[in-house]
């Protein structure tokens, strides 16, 4: 049996301030949701904190639907984080 | 069935328009918008603009949004195209348009199509100016309050 | 300046778009209505529906409100096309394009041109049914109070 | 001098049903607006008078402009009398 992982995707300026569009993570054992990601990716390294910074306006999709901090999280989902679209 | 398309070439309205409506006697109205790139952007002269998007997700919000524009105002088709790549001065990003058997239900779904796509799709915009200088368009909270006046009671 | 036609033949979409964009670089957004004829009409089946006019009147009124919706929403152009003279189902009536910086003018001129070109320009359309019936279409008290949201205070 | 005159042209239901399309009249004495042009046609002719009977919707424009029943006329206007438009 593999390790759980999520693959997570970055766009727009957040993926040029990471200089990185995705990666693939092996589940952290306190990651079960949007928020508790958020929290261990800005404890992992800071430009993940500085992204994640309070107030700074990031969305979230979880397999391709929007989400919120409380959407949930299992093995194999695809989580993007990105800026408020402004296409149109 | 609404066709929606997400594609680097440009689009032609008239070839979209005939496709539409070809063969149908059941028409009364048909409405379309279509957003082109301007060439001053703040006083600020562009280059080009920079559309990225979100492939896995786009078609389907795209798709969803279309349905829920022909489920709200009973179209008898609909059609959604938006480009990503560089775009410059002048160009054509964006084509809805809304078939219905009377104008008034053509026209709002064309609004609500062109408001919920800026709101609800994720495209992501790059202005690349004249000088070299460069930046991501950020969301608008008049996007917002159009995209809101179509929201429904629950 | 709005362009302002009356014809019996039919109009091209894609050609129309073309002309009111080509060259320009500070539209951000065109709104266009095409009305087109519907085969049925209070469940009778239309052969055909002949557009009549005032000729000498239609340009002129034409021309009015496509100088009104410019001055409303400050347009970057503008076009309107009537057609004329007998049209059968599916056949496109009427074309209307509106050119501006931003989307809401753009739409909102479209919505204002349609209306008021349905209540202020001398056209009267007769439809002629498949039994051999004809009769006059009567104006639709909506179509008034489309018109009337438009009305500005003195 | 010539004689004051009108042309008057007709449209739709109202050019059927009086069998014209158009006709020139030499401006009756007592016609000086629209409201009195209709009086004196309806006085003329029973056709005038089932066309402009109480409540019917005919629509007046005098010299190529909407006109009520108090505009004035004068040697030389055009007068038109339609149904409410149905374009678009």
């Amino acid at each position: 049996m593999g390790a759980a992982s999520l693959h997570i995707l970055y766009f727009a300026w957040l993926r040029e301030r990471l200089g990185l569009g995705e990666e693939s993570l092996a589940l952290p054992e306190d990651v079960d949701s949007v928020g508790t990601l958020i929290a261990w990716l800005r404890r992992r390294d800071d430009r993940f904190g500085a992204i994640f910074a309070e107030g700074r306006l990031v969305r979230c999709a979880v397999n391709q639907e929007f989400a919120g901090p409380d959407t949930p999280l299992a093995d194999g989902d695809e989580v993007a984080f990105f800026p408020p679209v402004t296409g149109g | 069935m609404a066709r929606v398309v997400v594609q680097d070439a440009a689009f032609d309205v008239g070839a979209e328009f005939a496709a539409l409506t070809a063969g149908r006697c059941d028409i009364g109205g048909i409405g379309a918008f279509v957003g082109t790139v301007r060439e001053l952007s703040g006083g600020q002269r562009l280059a080009a603009m920079t559309l990225e998007h979100y492939p896995a997700m786009t078609a389907a919000a795209l798709a969803r949004i279309a349905a829920e524009a022909e489920r709200r105002w009973d179209l008898l088709g609909c059609t959604v195209i938006h480009r990503v790549g560089r775009l410059e001065p002048g160009a054509p990003i964006v084509l809805v348009l809304a078939a219905a058997a009377h104008r008034d239900a053509a026209l709002a779904a064309t609004g609500f199509l062109i408001d919920w796509l800026k709101t609800k799709a994720p495209f992501w915009k790059k202005e690349c100016f004249a000088d070299g200088a460069a930046h991501w368009v950020e969301a608008r909270a008049e996007d917002d309050a159009a995209a809101a006046r179509w929201s429904e009671p629950d």
